[in-house]
């Protein structure tokens, strides 16, 4: 029984991970006032840049810093268009996803002619998991030795990174002047305007932060939990995460411990699928592949109803009509 | 005139390292050996299948030979407005005079590695990861399961598909997340037969120190010493021996059905696994084989009552 | 002209100290798009003096401030800080020139605590536990010296308007402001808060702060500005010294003809009441009670007027009685048929019943900026068999009818196809007004009938109100302008808190309904 | 004309031509980026598309498809709501489509199911956008989030059914069977024998397509619900001030843009592919994003928006057939590109336009 839940939890890390780096960087954007849909786009641009990379040089951290770059080169292009252009955010968003999708692909098949995949990474160019102290000596400690040996024990460093990320990130919005600018951006930018301050680039320093964060993710996905890029590898994710957002109010913590419910969802219904339920029986496969979808739609609809997000979000910064 | 074949794949592509690749690969033999350059054409959405297929036929290609299931409904209709170019399908069946319906029995192979499972399993647990949930991969999994429990009636096997999507068969992250679930309860060996998903579970399984087993084309390299065998599917020699066929002349059309007897379908044996393959297992799995060919053992075919008794 | 005579002739602006002006603006010049909203523009204010602006909503005062502020840079022209010519690119530089800025529209950040947004922008290291100390004891030193008393960890959005502008003066002090501008500050203070806030100015100017006071209502200026400017239409008319004007020659170079302040308001023979309402409470989207237990009734040919300081429930009882809101509980009585307003709220179906709302904010309701003029003509009366042949709209018909309310209601340009947003202030008023009145409602809600429209347009939509009363309609109105209130209203209502403080006749004098509106009540208290 | 106003035809005509412009220069550096040649590879998209008559039939079928998505989409975009589930709903529209054929094509020529066909179709992608629309108006749920979701959901529902019930005993394709002459709209090719479509599957679906613009049109600006939608797209306070209940507004808004996603498969399913099968909506659905946005939400916009994609997916297939590195996902990152340049970017060279007009409009503001 405990090392089903170990297991069940082991494998909640390994999918909260990228939901929670998104998640963090959805929290910048939106926090300054820019919704961003493109968190998908940026994943998924970073995966493979930081794949492609990986595998050139043979080093996960060069990949992951390429993917970082692509993310924020993303982020830069949806901070133009919503920042600079006052554009419709949403749309840039829905654009980034797209252009992000067909990119890689064609990328890919032109620079490794691969079907728009990259080759598969050996595990060299990976950031493999790593045992932390006396893993195995505490092995069999009751109760807390599994648990330590195998569920916190045993993760690759983004997983490590992405969780301890969630302090950081909260300092930072709560804590520090960039923070209090950073929320009375999203909440007031004329007010933050006629304190002195830049809207344009408070917002933009946001999406930057945003892309870096999202590279985190796509690397994740590429470099660490898999092996190599493949089309389409963000499989929604970024939608999830930003799901998870709004159920966590926009909150760090709470964004937490709402990515790892997602992933957790995940976990379960890779965990149950062609099990017997008791009481139901045998159950189709799909509904099993669709329950973390409708799942999302539920916990959005049913248990937060209507949440506020920071009153500028969405609305371009305009001062003078013109 | 001169001889121009054309091979079209269907989704997934050339380099699946599976199904598609096996039918890209025997092309490619055929062209090293014969010199005969061939064209081919990756589908992208459902309507390019008979546009492929008629590009090609209008272009003169000929013979023309279309991978997967999915394109029986394309090829019917262009077979037909070209009755004197020469098609074959692989997986699945089009009566016309001038198409080569080339099956297999998928249910036979997958039982062999099924059987060597089985008997590799120290939990008594052994896993299967299907890419979507279809007709094909049922196939699979049924003979698996037939094979597992010939060798042992009271194993435990765990089932699963990837997802619903064309991603289904391009999503490795799922297949590892499947295996890995599957590891840990209690499985230790994984038979996958979801193209390039299967990379993920072939992959987990070497990371977790457990046995994959692969699909379609021999996989056994991809994680020396973690893949105990690879049911592989003889589309490369089947695609190969089509071109021989048309090139000289002794084409035949209608239904070629391949299995063990006709060495359509096999399990891999070579320097990446031997040392995985005990002498008895090798002798029963030869013995099974055996006995199937000879009809001793009858193999379910899932299709003819789409339902499997294992 | 006048600002050389300013200038020579030192009047207390100039005495206080060196005869260096403050502020000197020199052609500054500001459109937006369409709109030249200053037109060159100059001016000149003295060192350690008050100085008011005058002009009609809509005369460019906001937008030369916010110049002033480096929130709009202008156009062209000059701008010179004590003598030395300067740039304000942006609010960054205005405060580090030692200027603050109270904005008409407050800028504050609602979940923010008072601390927190009187440090933002100035927050005095990287880290906000750095800066947060001192600023606790140095705006609890202001709020002392100016007894401002504030609590720096009350949240802003829930703090009352008064309080918030409070937060707004002290945020300028905080930054060390020498020269400090308040747009229209007294707007939402009650007569007794606006003599607390001009003795708060006075002694800022005795300490040799410079004060510039924007306004549109004559009597402040004549209270506590030394100098004073107007502005019309964009351009600066004329500058003054107050103590050598008067109300009336402001008035008149405001509006640029002579006005009389006075509606005629002729007797007419109040019949039965046509709108009845009684134990009204509404909650707002955030669940705090903004309505509390009303009552009250509006009678034909009466105009009820509803006065209080803006936020004090007005805005949640129109919602509620015209239907856009549901109420929390309460009944009213419209034209004899009683209905539960707890129950029901569909305006389309209380417009039916013949009640017409003209609403506060005509931007945000009144009109659909990007529908041409005959769109706007039908919103809220788009299902009236009139306008519509069986599921179609029935266009002709309903330019058709546009075309005459035009006429009669002299809309300029004369268009039925101009977008909503393209038309002015009192002409985009002027469509809602036609629209809400040519439905021949029984009962009339009009809210601040007259914000951000000119004199010439006041008059109009007076007389329209005051001919409703006279073919014995029942209106009910709501405005801040206390003005207003008593020059049309029969019975005077005050709104504190969401709750009805007193009764009035029309008769009322501003102080009793001032005190009213800050929540006291004589009666009450004796 | 004001100061700072534009002619109509500058707005609606050549800020979005300079947009387009922009979206495929941009694309022509990213072929040249992968190392192919850009006015080749027009030359090929052109010739396929529109060279021939079956690759004009071609693109007329691909059109037919995005005219619906489009105005699925554009219908949304008019009541401020953004449905990205248009491939959802048109994959489960699809659904109702095959069951009317399937029931029906055995019996009684295809004229008669065509009816049932497209009210099966409607009916089910209304369904399928219902819930996302009200969880959007009771419960503020975001609707682009959810209408995300449901696309997987369908898929999901789709591959069930398609394996498990619709699929005939004993077939490999998961797909159902093919529909008897009863259930097969008329090929263009066999009504139009005098125009050579050649083998292209463009059917009568296309007329449909144009007969829902021309309702869309009249809906969105001539009928009360019409103005009803707009209004509350344009500003959601004025109208719950005019009595538009925004709850009614959201769901009816929904059904229909739903319903229009559903009649995609009347194309798809009872026009070429004559069966329902997996993943036959193809992204269809997000085009129509582009779509709407390049149409400006407007039918002629989105007939001329159509094509265009139209002639972007065959000409894209045949190009990947000269020159494969040069694959259909060109088509989507165009498709971004596009969606960027006509929806994000909208504005970025109106600046210089007004600059440039007003330059040589004499008259000045008149306020
Ligand atoms: N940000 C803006 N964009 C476009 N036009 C504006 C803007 N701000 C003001 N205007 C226009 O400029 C003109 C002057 O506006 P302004 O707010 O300065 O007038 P005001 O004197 O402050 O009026 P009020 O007494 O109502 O505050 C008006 O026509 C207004 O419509
Ligand atoms: N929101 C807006 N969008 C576009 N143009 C506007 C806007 N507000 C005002 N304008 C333009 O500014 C001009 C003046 O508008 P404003 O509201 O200042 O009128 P006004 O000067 O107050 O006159 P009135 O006394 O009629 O209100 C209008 O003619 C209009 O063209
Ligand atoms: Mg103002
Ligand atoms: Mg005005």
């Amino acid at each position: 029984m405990l090392d089903t839940i170990i297991l069940v939890l082991d494998s909640t890390f390994r999918l909260s991970t990228p939901l929670l780096f998104a998640c963090l960087a959805g929290l910048f954007s939106e926090r300054s006032g820019i919704v961003d849909i493109g968190l998908e786009g940026k994943i998924l641009g970073s995966a493979f840049a930081a794949a492609a990379a990986a595998y050139v040089f043979q080093s996960p951290w060069i990949g992951l810093l390429a993917g970082i770059f692509v993310s924020v080169l993303l982020a830069l292009i949806h901070g133009y268009a919503s920042i600079t252009q006052r554009g419709n955010q949403v749309v840039s968003g829905v654009a980034i996803n797209f252009l992000a999708a067909g990119l890689t692909v064609l990328l890919g098949q032109a620079w490794f002619s691969q079907g728009g995949r990259t080759p598969a990474l050996d595990s060299a160019s990976r950031f493999n998991n790593i045992e932390l102290p006396f893993a195995d000596a505490l092995a069999d400690v009751p109760v807390f030795g599994p648990i330590y040996a195998n569920l916190i024990s045993g993760h690759n460093i983004l997983v490590y990174a992405s969780f301890a990320a969630v302090p950081l990130v909260w300092w930072i919005v709560f804590r520090t002047r960039f923070g209090l600018r950073l929320r009375a951006v999203g909440e007031n930018p004329s007010a933050a305007d006629t304190a002195g301050l830049s809207v344009t680039l408070l917002r933009y320093r946001a999406t930057i932060i945003c892309g870096i964060l999202c590279g985190f993710s796509g690397a994740y996905l590429s470099v660490a939990q898999g092996a190599g890029f493949i089309k389409d590898m963000s499989a929604g994710k970024g939608f999830i995460a930003l799901a998870a957002l709004i159920f966590a109010k926009w909150k760090p913590v709470n964004a937490m411990f709402t990515c790892l419910l997602f992933g957790f969802l995940d976990a379960l219904a890779i965990r149950l699928q062609g099990q017997e339920i008791p009481g139901i029986g045998e159950v189709p496969v799909q509904v099993f592949q669709a329950l973390p979808y409708v799942l999302t739609v539920v916990l959005l609809a049913g248990f937060i109803g209507r949440a506020i997000p920071p009153k500028a979000s969405g609305i371009p910064y305009v001062k003078e009509r013109t | 005139e001169a001889f121009k074949p054309a091979v079209v794949y269907d989704f997934g592509g050339r380099n699946d390292r599976s199904f598609n690749e096996a039918a890209y690969k025997g092309a490619l033999k055929f062209k090293e050996r014969t010199g005969v350059n061939f064209r081919d054409f990756e589908i992208q959405n459902p309507s390019q299948r008979e546009q492929a297929l008629r590009n090609f036929a209008r272009r003169g290609l000929d013979p023309i030979i279309t991978i997967g299931f999915a394109q029986a409904a394309a090829l019917e209709k262009v077979a037909k407005e070209f009755p004197d170019t020469h098609f074959a399908i692989v997986d699945a069946v089009v009566d016309l005079p001038n198409v080569r319906s080339i099956v297999f029995k998928e249910g036979e192979g997958s039982f062999l590695v099924g059987l060597l499972a089985a008997q590799a399993t120290e939990t008594d647990t052994i896993g299967f990861v299907g890419g979507m949930d279809i007709p094909l991969i049922r196939k699979f999994a049924c003979g698996y399961k037939q094979g597992a429990k010939y060798a042992n009636p009271d194993i435990e096997i765990i089932e699963n598909m990837t997802g619903t999507t064309g991603a289904a068969w391009t999503d490795p992250l799922k297949g590892g997340e499947l295996a890995r679930s599957q590891f840990a309860r209690g499985a230790d060996v994984v038979f996958h037969a979801a193209g390039l998903t299967g990379t993920g579970v072939l992959q987990a399984a070497a990371d977790e120190g457990k046995f994959g087993i692969g699909v379609d084309s021999n996989q056994n390299y991809l994680h020396p010493g973690s893949v105990l065998t690879s049911m592989i599917k003889g589309v490369d020699v089947a695609v190969d021996k089509t071109l021989v066929d048309a090139q000289e002349g002794n084409w035949t059309s209608g239904v070629e059905v391949l299995g063990l007897a006709e060495n359509g379908v096999s399990w891999a044996y070579d320097q990446y696994n031997a040392p995985l393959i005990t002498e008895e297992m090798k002798s029963a799995v030869e013995q099974a084989k055996m006995d199937i060919i000879s009809g001793k053992v009858e193999v379910h075919d899932y299709m003819v009552d789409s339902s499997c008794p294992f | 002209m006048q600002v050389i005579d300013l200038i020579d002739q030192k009047g207390r602006a100039t005495v206080a100290e060196s005869n260096v002006p403050a502020i000197e603006l020199i052609g500054v010049n500001k459109s937006f798009g369409p709109v030249h909203a200053n037109k060159d523009i100059n001016l000149v204010v003295g060192k350690g003096s008050i100085h008011g602006i005058i002009g009609e909503n809509g005369a460019g005062k906001s937008t030369l401030m916010s110049i002033l502020y480096g929130f709009y840079n202008a156009d062209s022209g000059t701008i010179k800080i004590d003598g030395k010519a300067t740039t304000i690119p942006d609010s960054k530089s205005a405060i580090s020139q030692g200027i603050g800025m109270v904005h008409q529209h407050f800028m504050l950040v609602d979940p923010f605590t008072v601390l927190e947004n009187v440090i933002l922008g100035a927050e005095g290291g990287a880290l906000l536990k750095d800066g947060v100390a001192n600023a606790r004891r140095e705006l609890q030193r202001l709020a002392d010296e100016y007894d401002m008393t504030i609590d720096p960890d009350a949240v802003v959005g829930e703090l009352p308007v008064g309080l918030q502008q409070r937060v707004e003066i002290l945020k300028a002090l905080y930054r060390g402001a020498d020269i400090l501008i308040l747009d229209e500050p007294t707007g939402v203070l009650t007569p007794s808060e606006a003599d607390h806030l001009f003795r708060i100015l006075r002694v800022l100017r005795d300490q040799g702060k410079t004060v510039l006071l924007i306004t549109h209502k004559l009597r402040e200026i004549m209270d506590v500005t030394d100098t004073v400017s107007v502005m019309r239409r964009g351009e600066m008319v004329a500058s003054r010294k107050t103590a050598e004007t008067s109300m009336e020659e402001l008035a008149e170079l405001m509006v640029g003809r002579s006005v009389l302040l006075e509606v005629d308001k002729p007797e007419v023979k109040v019949g039965k009441p046509l709108l009845k309402v009684e134990g009204l409470n509404v909650r707002d989207d955030r669940g705090v009670l903004r309505v509390k237990d009303v009552s009250f009734e509006v009678r034909a040919g009466e105009v009820l007027g509803i006065a209080g300081v803006s936020g004090n429930g007005q805005s949640e009882l129109l919602a509620a009685l015209s239907g856009i809101t549901r109420a929390e509980s309460g009944t009213m009585e419209l034209s004899g048929e009683k209905l539960d307003l707890a129950g029901v709220h569909d305006a389309a179906e209380m417009r039916h019943k013949g009640m017409s709302h003209v609403p506060e904010d005509r931007h945000r309701m009144g009109l659909i900026n990007q529908f041409s003029e005959y769109e706007n003509s039908i919103l809220g009366y788009h299902r009236e068999p009139k306008y519509s042949k069986g599921m179609f709209l029935d266009k002709d018909a309903i330019r058709k009818e546009a075309k005459e309310r035009i006429e009669k209601y002299d809309i300029r340009p004369p268009t039925t196809e101009m977008t909503a947003a393209k038309f002015s202030g009192g002409n985009q008023q002027k469509i809602v007004l036609a629209r809400e009145i040519e439905c021949d409602p029984d009962v009339l809600l009009i809210g601040q009938p007259t914000r951000g429209v000119d004199i010439g347009a006041i008059e109009y939509i007076h007389n329209r109100i005051m001919d409703m009363r006279a073919q014995g309609k029942a209106v009910l109105l709501v405005s801040v302008e206390l003005d207003e209130i008593r020059s049309l209203s029969d019975r005077i209502i005050v709104m504190f808190d969401g709750n009805v403080v007193g009764e009035r006749g029309a008769e009322a004098t501003e102080q009793d309904l001032g005190l009213l509106m800050a929540g006291v009540n004589q009666e009450a208290a004796e | 004309m004001s100061k700072g106003q534009l002619p109509r035809w500058v707005d609606f005509g050549l800020l979005p031509a300079l947009n387009l412009i922009a979206a495929f220069i941009v694309s022509g550096l990213v072929v040249v980026i992968i190392g192919e040649d850009p006015f080749e590879a027009v030359k090929w998209l052109v010739w396929g598309a529109l060279g021939y008559g079956e690759g004009i039939g071609y693109t007329l079928y691909y059109a037919t498809n995005f005219i619906f998505t489009g105005l699925a989409v554009a219908v949304a975009f008019h009541a401020g709501l953004f449905n990205i589930g248009g491939e959802g709903q048109a994959y489960v529209g699809g659904l109702g489509i095959a069951l009317a054929c399937l029931a029906l094509d055995r019996f009684i020529p295809w004229w008669v199911t065509f009816p049932f066909a497209i009210a099966g179709g409607a009916l089910f992608g209304a369904a399928w956008a219902f819930i996302p629309a009200y969880l959007q108006a009771k419960r503020g749920s975001h609707i682009v989030i959810t209408t995300i979701m449901f696309n997987f959901i369908a898929s999901a529902l789709m591959v069930y059914l398609l394996s498990n019930i619709l699929i005939p005993q004993g077939t490999m394709s998961p797909s159902t069977r093919n529909f008897e002459a009863g259930g097969q709209l008329p090929l263009l090719r066999n009504v139009f024998t005098s125009f050579d479509f050649g083998q292209s599957p463009v059917n009568l679906a296309f007329f449909l397509a144009l007969a829902v613009c021309v309702v869309v049109w009249l809906l969105i600006w001539h009928t009360k619900l019409g103005y009803e939608i707009r209004s509350f797209g344009k500003n959601p306070d004025a109208a719950a001030y005019a009595g538009i209940s925004p709850v009614r507004i959201t769901i009816i808004t929904m059904l229909i843009s739903g319903g229009l996603a559903g009649l995609m498969g009347i194309n798809v399913v009872m026009g070429e592919q004559t069966r329902l099968l997996l993943d036959f909506a193809g992204g269809a659905g997000f085009v129509g994003i582009a779509v709407a946005l390049m149409g400006r939400g407007h039918p002629i916009g989105i007939i001329l928006a159509a094509m265009l994609f139209g002639l972007l997916y065959q000409g894209g297939a045949e190009l990947a057939f000269e020159i494969p590195t040069i694959s259909r996902d060109m088509i989507v990152v165009i498709q971004a590109l596009v969606i960027l340049f006509a929806g994000a970017l909208e504005h970025m060279f109106r600046p210089a336009v007004v600059a440039f007009f007003d330059r040589f409009s004499s008259d000045t503001a008149e306020a």
